[in-house]
């Protein structure tokens, strides 16, 4: 079992000096994910621009505490969606998904999961493969929150 | 018996299936062969269940779902695999509805129980009622009778008809608007009956209520879609479908296993848990507090394999037969008569008789002394046995390794026994 | 330690008890050989278990307590011989006290569930205090928290001491005549603490309240007495013992087994079964609803008796020295802090700590590649990590097959751990 | 397993004629007994003769369902009892508990247990021990509530 399969050196420096850290103003959703069998917990904010369909994630912040896998992973995350558009970053979400889920069986692409590619290695980790997932679940249930809570306004308008 | 049935048994080698039955070689006292026929307590289990334990515990026993080990990973993997295996064996698409208990009794205590904790309109209260049947096991009754006492609803029942089916003449009469649960054995362990659970949850549906099935006889003897019968939960156990004791099933919607509240509290079911107040994991983690019978679900998917291999439509038309053969041998001995129904239509292998002027203890004491092992007693269905004004039975249950031979022997066993306390 | 525990090392021989353990000589990834130091989560199984379940299986399966038959005799007799050995190892007196359940958390569940219905003066509502520990496994204070919020009754706790002792400087404010039930962790499986229960309970019974002791680290580690501790309840867990999976213990006082409500209904623990009402078996049946984990008592039977033939004063000694060897070892490391007592001094075999500048995770991961199963996480007590102000350590727990050699090896792997990851 | 050695002829005899049966009066107590296993219960009336300590035991008279060894185990308990003063019939009770649990290697008193010494072979067949003994725990409740309840009496008067 090659633990350098798991720890990529892209992983271990995100997890170093991790990209959009700390909870930022503004946001329209937060949301907070633990992980049951850890106790790894994460809060997680997200901001979109533009009110209808066509929404971009404009930003992602985070407080997070957990391991190098989870610590990268919602950095790399936070990398790759901002500025994107809702649709676009959520068609990662799903390929991240498989990729972990693929038990190291599915070739990663990187011209669309850039840095993410280097989690590929995690999926032959099963007690692993929730810590890379915890960001990307926190961050797409804000997604749904926050796209959700306008719809709600209108309806009750 | 429909062609498909008759055209499973066809394959079937029941010599072959035996040879993976390691007590089925077993001599007992007087060097008498084991004529097993109280498989409806428990079965018996083949070599691949017994081969499924022993290598875990030897080669990959561990605590799941806790660890970051490789040992940990192999166990918990096993386990989750066990689930999704049991899960395709009932025909249930998400593994995730999918609890494993320790036996059929705590899947219904557990239904029973939370819902006298439940928020809102699923909460059991006063003036709410709870409709079983007068043909179910006590673990189908006690749960019922023990929620309606401590929440003040009102337990009511389906009475049997003399051949020993449920009487569902005055069905708008006992599930109403008033009704919250109707709790029906799929099939009888003491009359064998096999009840028109699809209908009855169509009925119950209706009017709001869950629909709780007993699968504890259905799921070792017939193929079983949960889904299909229109339930909102199946309760099974492992030890009857030849897996091993301590593991039971309970299937749920999964809508209504994240709705209603935790049954038993503790490591593996939360979420978080902090001193003033704890938030819960999803299903089916949150209805598995503790380390779960982690060995045993591995067996019971060892099991539910070891059928599928089989093909559950070629067990049931295998039982089907054996149970027409039993009823036949019976309705031969003079001062016999069977409890349920006496055609094999409609009913499972169970087959519970009285012989007259021998109690049943004194049948069956005579049976063993031949080799022969049934149940003697109220089968856990002392209700069922007032309706017929009988205080016991004797069962005689076959399984998908008994044979016709054996039957035989079940047979003479009886005139033994009716000669032997000079009632013949 | 004391001079009879330093006496009852000296006869023991770790390698021959390793040889009992199949597993042990198992090979992990790259040929390492297992280094198992995750007993505290689930110990492994010797030979001697795996043999009693598949002799069961192959040669004496049947249900019990139900059948009259050559079969059901030697199941129901093995059952039970299970039961009074049991019994006897715990220092119960009378085996009707020892009521089998799945497992450590279902036992501290039925206590706390039968509250809430009891009759009288034991029943848990509103203005009533549960008193418990911030040191307590989650299964140890979700049931609490369940049963308080359900009746109204206030649930309060014992702060820990900055060693990860109990602070019992409050206690007569703690424990007072509002209070109904105290439950206590014997030995804590995350600080490693042995709490004085004995001390607690004659508290406790001054003032009327039960008293409820989570022995699931203890029975495995120390010679216990269950009556001595003045308990009125002892739970306990058989796959931490060197048993199976799928079986625990509650201990009872008999009278409260009597008096208390049914916990579970079914099949087994009634007297007479209406529809219109029931009646309850007497203990340890009433508790036992269902066919209950009938191999699995067994099993336990046969760790139990594999554990006396060690004998547990040899166990304790052997635990002792090699926990004051780990701490000891764990002291040599910079950056290494133990969370719970750092001397071998009333105090139990797990060791959780934390490795400034990793992640726990992270630190299993790397021991892992080394062979070494730690566990890393909360071990399901997140309140006691709270208040040591961290959210997840790693935790080694020897057992009785543990080597001081095992030990270098996790200590030369924490220093890898901390190479790797650049923190040395 | 010999059939014979369990049910002896002296069985099946109290068996098909059952001795004292059927509910008489007068009597002090009367309990109602079941055997959780199989169903199988007992009514079962005790009258003593005098209310002081010296008690004998004038009359037992039963409504049983039960296995021929259940039924024959009343029948001959109470062929033992009546007359007998009730200290005398406790450690005939005893005596027979203890022949019940001995697995068939206690070797019974034919001049105290008499008839009862037939069961000696039930103690080899576990699942018939309780029905054995279903009388005679019957018996012994209701001579418990017999002697109990005058007791009571003088308590409270
Ligand atoms: C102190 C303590 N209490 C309770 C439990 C629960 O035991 P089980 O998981 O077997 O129910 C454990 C172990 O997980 C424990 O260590
Ligand atoms: C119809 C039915 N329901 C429930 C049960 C209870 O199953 P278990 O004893 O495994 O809890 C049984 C068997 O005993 C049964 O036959």
């Amino acid at each position: 079992m090659s633990l350098d399969a798991l720890y990529q050196e892209i992983i271990l420096d995100h997890y170093r000096r991790p990209h959009h850290a700390g909870l930022r103003e503004p946001y329209d959703a937060e949301t907070r994910h633990v992980n049951p069998t850890c106790g790894d917990e994460i809060t997680l904010r997200v901001h979109l621009s533009g009110t209808t369909a066509g929404d971009t994630v404009a930003d992602v912040s985070y407080d997070a505490e957990g391991c190098s896998i989870s610590q990268a992973s919602v950095s790399v995350m936070s990398d790759l969606v901002i500025g994107k558009p809702v649709a676009d970053a959520m068609t990662l979400h799903d390929e991240f998904l498989t990729l972990m889920q693929g038990r190291g069986a599915v070739e990663p692409d990187e011209d669309t999961l850039e840095d993410a590619v280097a989690f590929a290695g995690v999926a032959k980790f099963p007690a692993r493969i929730k810590c890379a997932l915890l960001g990307w679940m926190a961050w797409k249930d804000a997604v749904a929150q926050a796209t959700r809570a306008p719809m709600s306004k209108e309806e009750t308008a | 018996m429909t062609t498909g049935m008759i055209a499973a048994t066809v394959g079937y080698d029941v010599e072959r299936v035996r040879a993976d039955f390691p007590i089925l070689a077993r001599r007992l006292a007087d060097d008498r062969p084991l004529v097993y026929l109280d498989s409806a307590n428990t079965s018996q289990k083949p070599e691949q269940v017994l081969r499924a334990l022993d290598e875990h515990y030897r080669w990959r026993n561990s605590n799941v779902g806790r660890a970051v080990h490789q040992l940990g990973d192999a166990a918990t993997a096993d386990y989750e695999a066990a689930r999704a295996t049991v899960a395709t064996f009932v025909g249930a698409t998400d593994p995730a509805e999918v609890v494993f208990t320790k036996n059929a009794s705590e899947s219904l205590n557990l239904v029973a129980g939370v819902l006298a904790w439940a928020d809102g309109a699923r909460r059991v209260g006063p003036g709410d009622e709870v409709v079983i049947t007068e043909m179910e096991h006590h673990s189908n009754i006690v749960p019922w009778q023990l929620l309606c006492e401590r929440t003040g609803a009102t337990l009511r029942w389906f009475g049997l008809t003399d051949e020993g089916r449920l009487d569902l003449s005055g069905v708008d009469a006992l599930i109403t608007e008033r009704t919250k649960v109707v709790s029906v054995a799929w099939v009888s362990n003491m009359l064998g009956t096999v009840n028109p659970v699809a209908d009855i949850a169509r009925r119950a549906h209706e009017v709001g209520a869950l629909v709780v099935v007993d699968g504890s006889q259905a799921v070792p003897q017939l193929p079983v879609d949960v889904a299909g019968t229109g339930a909102d939960f199946v309760a099974f156990t492992g030890h009857k479908m030849v897996g091993p004791t301590g593991i039971g099933v309970l299937w749920g919607r999964r809508e209504l296993l994240e709705e209603l509240p935790p049954f038993l509290g503790g490591g593996s079911m939360i979420e978080t848990v902090r001193m003033e107040g704890s938030t819960w994991a999803p299903p089916p983690a949150k209805y598995e507090a503790g380390t779960p019978p982690i060995a045993e679900a591995i067996g019971l998917g060892a099991a539910a394999d070891y059928l599928s291999g089989l093909g559950m439509a070629a067990v049931a038309a295998h039982e089907h037969a054996i149970t027409a053969y039993t009823l036949e041998g019976l309705r031969s001995i003079s001062g016999v008569s069977v409890l349920g129904p006496t055609e094999a239509v409609d009913r499972g292998g169970a087959v519970s008789f009285v012989v007259d002027g021998v109690h049943p203890h004194d049948v069956s004491q005579v049976l063993d002394s031949y080799g022969v092992a049934v149940r003697a007693g109220h089968h856990c269905a002392k209700p069922a046995h007032r309706r017929f004004g009988v205080q016991s039975s004797t069962r005689a249950s076959a399984y998908l390794y008994t044979t016709k031979t054996e039957i035989d022997t079940l047979v003479d066993g009886i005139h033994r026994v009716r000669k032997y306390f000079k009632v013949a």
